[in-house]
């Protein structure tokens, strides 16, 4: 089962002609991913990484039945980009670009929801279920099939819980990287109601960071929306309020999106919080549940 | 990237929205013929942070010798931390009634929200939410003539104060979208005189469409380290502890600072080299740290698109330039893991799997409890 | 039952202290509408025909449960009266105004389609349930309860087959005016949907003209869809081709949408056509189903 | 309303859009210092119709006494029976290929469709669906950079031209939005010395809408009875039959023709007279219709908005200022119908209440079946 893609989905590659698409795309085969098109304007009639590539996303739609896409475009163009793709039917887009301006996201994610499509991201590492498909950057080695499902907002802190989880034998059913802009499409709680109804997951775990108010929304919703037990690590405990931490979702705004502020609500929620990452793979253990 | 408010004023002269006839001077002999032609003056000092009234930064004159002995006062002084090198000086307006005005991007909305409130000025963080207006702006639908009767009736806005606001704010929302704007914020908008006029701006503009600004004054907020990361593409933020650290992704880099801290050390700054950079970034940023004389430095990388064998070569080179005498403790996981630890162990030096371990031996180095 | 508004359907009139609006409103209310607010900018806090007046739709929502919402707004502020109703959360607006141009009306429609909300018109006369609510300008005393349903792009000639349906003693269940512009909400093919599914509705007659393709497109959904026997009267058998004929939607343009191709087009669909008006009451006796 | 091709071509080149060098004359003489200056040349009827060179409008010449007989066989001639007042004198471009290229607002889309094809030119309505490319455009999210270059591919475009049309199109949208347009239409969209030229131009403004359009010139197309109709607010078109028609509502209108028809009648014109027509309104539509010395007239109402006593008022009205010596048959049912045929009733007139009766009495009048 797993989550938003799995073993069927045939994914198109926009930006497949370019030094990353073309790495990314080399992975994600190996990987298992279904990748039955790129896109390059101008490119159209060649092959990449044996796969055929296309003018077009249209063009590629029109020769191949796709289901999701991935951009590899940027950040300049891919707002024209993410559109054609949504224009063109895709349902599941997943943004890997960085840098797209806040103004360009909110046209993106306004276009998607007229058209019913899913953006995950931008900059966003991606989403994997494992050992069936993987759409984004994350090294394939970590992610093999379990029962964890995780969704975070940042990348290398996944990998690390992943790999911290993956060394103690828990395996992963889908990982979700939400991305680190202000404007992302997913949130916690699309991710969380999936979770909820994938029997292959068994125990949900939730990556965030201080700034913004998305944990505290999640923690509200879980309370009422989740029987399967949460885990929490949230990074940022010791993070200077105010301070630019790199992406903007970090800025710590008028007081709200505080660590402890986060941790009360997911607390008083049920959520068992992991102080450090590494604790993680102990409060599953504890849980008992495997 | 925040503007000062008199370039704020700038872009909304250029917009059409109301402003205070004013000028900004740098030095504060240019206050007294400017006092002259205004009359009675309000002196503002221009700082990137809210609160300066609170702070003694907005100060009143009525003739030209006392308001250059305010803009003495204020001009080369600090204010919540920040230098002031700039004054604005400004009419005094009649104020009837403050208002509060702003449309910012909203992340769970993921587009514009327009807020507003009956109850602007010093203190709008203790206005209570009810007292606040909040409206979500459909970005494909924009403002309509009946979001700003909506808008005007909710601020109990009447006759041609109602027909200046309804004028006024798509001008607001055209310079926010055109301008690629984070927020706009007046605050206070005043009524004087029959008149709406924006007494103060606020503007941020997403850093990320900077590149398609051109024409807008640049405004640097970072200081000289923070410039030099930025330069080459890297995030740094510095802070008051001893243990230098870089990580690779925003988050792994909080939480490198979480566990730092969680074992007694105190990080000395923040460096999210990001995902993929490359041999010579990696570099850079290591040059970066030792530049700022830590008492340990924590390399951890989880590589996803960073590749391990290129943070190895990274410090080997730099290792071979220049003498780092401060202890390195590296942690590498990930992309090409194998071929880094090997580079890093062919020249004795050993690389960390676990982040734990690898922070806990960092602590104790900052510390002098180990060699 | 009946479609898209029954005897719970709370409606506020917008434009309601105009001459049109007063007027309607009264008739509404004397055929049994529950009108629970009237919008009128400047004029909050009156009253119209004893219906509380708000200055805008949101006022009035936040005062009245509201689920439908009619139009009598001069055309050059209809759109932006219709986005405001579309914002404050109706999910059925009527709009009674004609003249309206076309890219206010594409653009109320898109607003509407991404919003979930249904369009009625413009260039409507409205809809009836009979006997339940109205909300439209057609005269009160022909709408009473029947097993009829109608759809038809044209007013008066509505009211003709009404009217002769009701000298014949036959009641309809919902009458919609699709309206006359080249831009409307519902088309035919939406209608049908809900009539099909109406079991107060036992036979459906679709009043065309000439011009555009709507009808040739009912004519196919009607062949794989309805069960429900439809008859169909077309208008326009006799008009010179290319003339402007009143609206838009009667200029027959590039050859399409002739009489004869909508006529051949619904007899292969099993349609039952009247050539005339006043013949659809002796074709629904001859089907013999009451 | 339609615009002429110098019209449209006006407005191309407000927008950026590349059109051919020439000017508009409304005397042959003319032709000839335009001539001398273009060189080569196209000579251009202007009409509010397609397929003009098939009608023998468009013609060529390479010097000034050509192009001066040519204007000379064309202005004040009839094409397509449509007089040309004016002429359009244009360089004759070295073609290399015909594109078609149109945004149209289309009813079952309720939004602009786009519509291209490699096959532009005189018989574009003979090229087959598969080769004319449709792409409906969103009209919140407009013409994006993807939708231009895929519109190109298709079209086969390349290099410098695919360029050149990305650019265009974009200017194109623009036109159909700013101003209005039910259709903007370019055939041929021509390629020629490696420009891509607007070689046509086909704009239909939206009646609706012109009263936001005051910029624009205005075309009339109707005749005069057409156009007093207007004035008052009704729709009228004149048809070559006896029988005089005014009725209630467009579709009720052209089921009155139908009927009139069946039984053997013929109309002399179709008049709507609308939703709610006063007695103002409905006596000038009753005089109008007289003025067309009909051998009789049908008034056929199912009174709605209208009301059925105003109808018979107007008619009294009527009556009683002039003779009125065709016979007229009145159909009243609806709003009010009590009062109207009352009305009527007092003054010894008889009100039908069924269309089917009404329909046969009149077309046995006219053909002097009956008193």
């Amino acid at each position: 089962m797993a989550i938003f893609i799995n073993s069927d989905t045939r994914v198109v590659v926009q930006g497949i002609t370019g030094k990353q698409g073309r790495f990314h795309t080399q992975q994600m085969l190996k990987y298992g991913t279904k990748i039955v098109a790129g896109v390059s304007p101008g490119k159209g009639g060649q092959e990449a990484e044996g796969v055929p590539v296309y003018d077009s996303v249209f063009a590629a739609a029109k020769e191949h039945q796709v289901d999701a896409g991935v951009l590899f475009i940027p950040a300049a163009f891919a707002k024209d980009a993410a559109l054609e793709a949504i224009d063109a039917g895709l349902k599941l887009l997943v943004c890997i670009t960085e840098h797209i301006p806040l103004h360009d996201a909110a046209e993106i994610m306004a276009f998607a929801k007229k058209r019913g499509a899913t953006i995950v991201g931008p900059n966003t590492f991606g989403i994997v279920s494992s050992g069936q498909c993987k759409i984004g950057i994350m090294p394939n080695q970590f992610f093999t099939p379990g029962p964890v499902g995780i969704v975070a907002r940042s990348g290398t802190l996944s990998y690390e819980i992943v790999g911290n989880l993956s060394h103690a034998g828990f395996g992963t059913s889908t990982v979700v990287g939400m991305g680190g802009d202000r404007i992302v499409g997913l949130n916690f709680i699309d991710v969380l109601t999936q979770f909820e109804q994938d029997p292959d997951t068994k125990v949900i775990i939730l990556v965030g960071e201080i700034g913004g108010s998305s944990e505290e929304e999640a923690a509200e919703y879980i309370k009422e929306n989740i029987s399967k037990p949460v885990v929490a690590y949230i990074a940022g405990q010791s993070a200077p309020p105010g301070k630019r931490m790199g992406h903007a979702g970090a800025i710590i705004e008028r007081g709200k999106g505080t660590y402890q502020g986060k941790i009360d609500a997911l607390k008083a929620a049920g959520v068992h919080v992991a102080a450090l990452p590494y604790e993680v793979p102990n409060i599953i253990r504890e849980l008992n549940i495997f | 990237m925040k503007l000062f408010e008199y370039m704020g004023k700038d872009l909304f002269r250029q917009y059409g929205i109301p402003t205070p006839k004013g000028k900004v001077i740098r030095t504060a002999g240019e206050a007294g013929p400017v006092t002259e032609e205004l009359g009675n003056v309000v002196i503002k000092t221009q700082i990137l942070s809210g609160k300066r009234g609170k702070a003694g930064g907005i100060k009143f004159a009525d003739q030209s010798s006392d308001a250059i002995e305010a803009a003495n006062s204020i001009l080369g002084k600090e204010f919540n931390g920040l230098v002031a090198e700039e004054v604005l000086i400004e009419e005094k307006l009649p104020i009837e009634k403050e208002l509060y005005l702003a449309i910012v991007m909203e992340g769970s909305l993921r587009g514009p929200i327009l807020l507003a409130s009956q109850y602007g000025g010093m203190d709008i963080e203790e206005v209570p939410e009810a007292n606040i207006i909040k409206m979500p702006i459909d970005i494909h639908v924009g403002i309509q003539p009946y979001l700003c009767r909506e808008i005007a009736r909710k601020l109990e806005l009447t006759g041609d104060i109602q027909q200046q606001f309804s004028k006024m704010l798509p001008n607001l929302y055209r310079l926010f979208k055109e301008r690629d704007c984070e927020m706009v914020e007046i605050n206070p908008l005043v009524i004087a005189d029959g008149k709406l006029v924006a007494a103060d701006a606020k503007i941020t503009i997403d850093d990320e469409a900077l590149y398609r600004q051109p024409d807008l004054p640049k405004v640097e907020e970072r200081n000289e380290a923070e410039q030099k990361a930025h330069a080459i593409g890297l995030s740094f933020v510095q802070l008051d502890g001893d243990i230098a650290i870089m990580a690779n992704g925003a988050g792994i880099t909080m939480a490198t600072l979480d566990v730092i801290n969680h074992y007694g050390g105190s990080p000395a700054n923040f460096l999210d080299a990001g995902g993929g950079a490359n041999v010579e970034q990696t570099a850079a940023a290591l040059e970066l740290l030792l530049s700022t004389n830590p008492k340990a430095i924590f390399i951890n990388i989880f590589g996803g698109i960073t590749r391990c064998d290129d943070v190895a070569r990274a410090f080997l080179q730099v290792n071979s330039q220049k003498s780092i005498d401060v202890p390195v403790v590296i942690r590498l996981v990930g992309t090409n893991q194998e071929a880094g630890v090997k580079l890093l162990q062919e020249q004795g030096i050993v690389a960390y799997e676990h982040m734990q371990e690898a922070a806990m031996k960092t602590v104790a180095l900052a510390k002098g409890m180990v060699e």
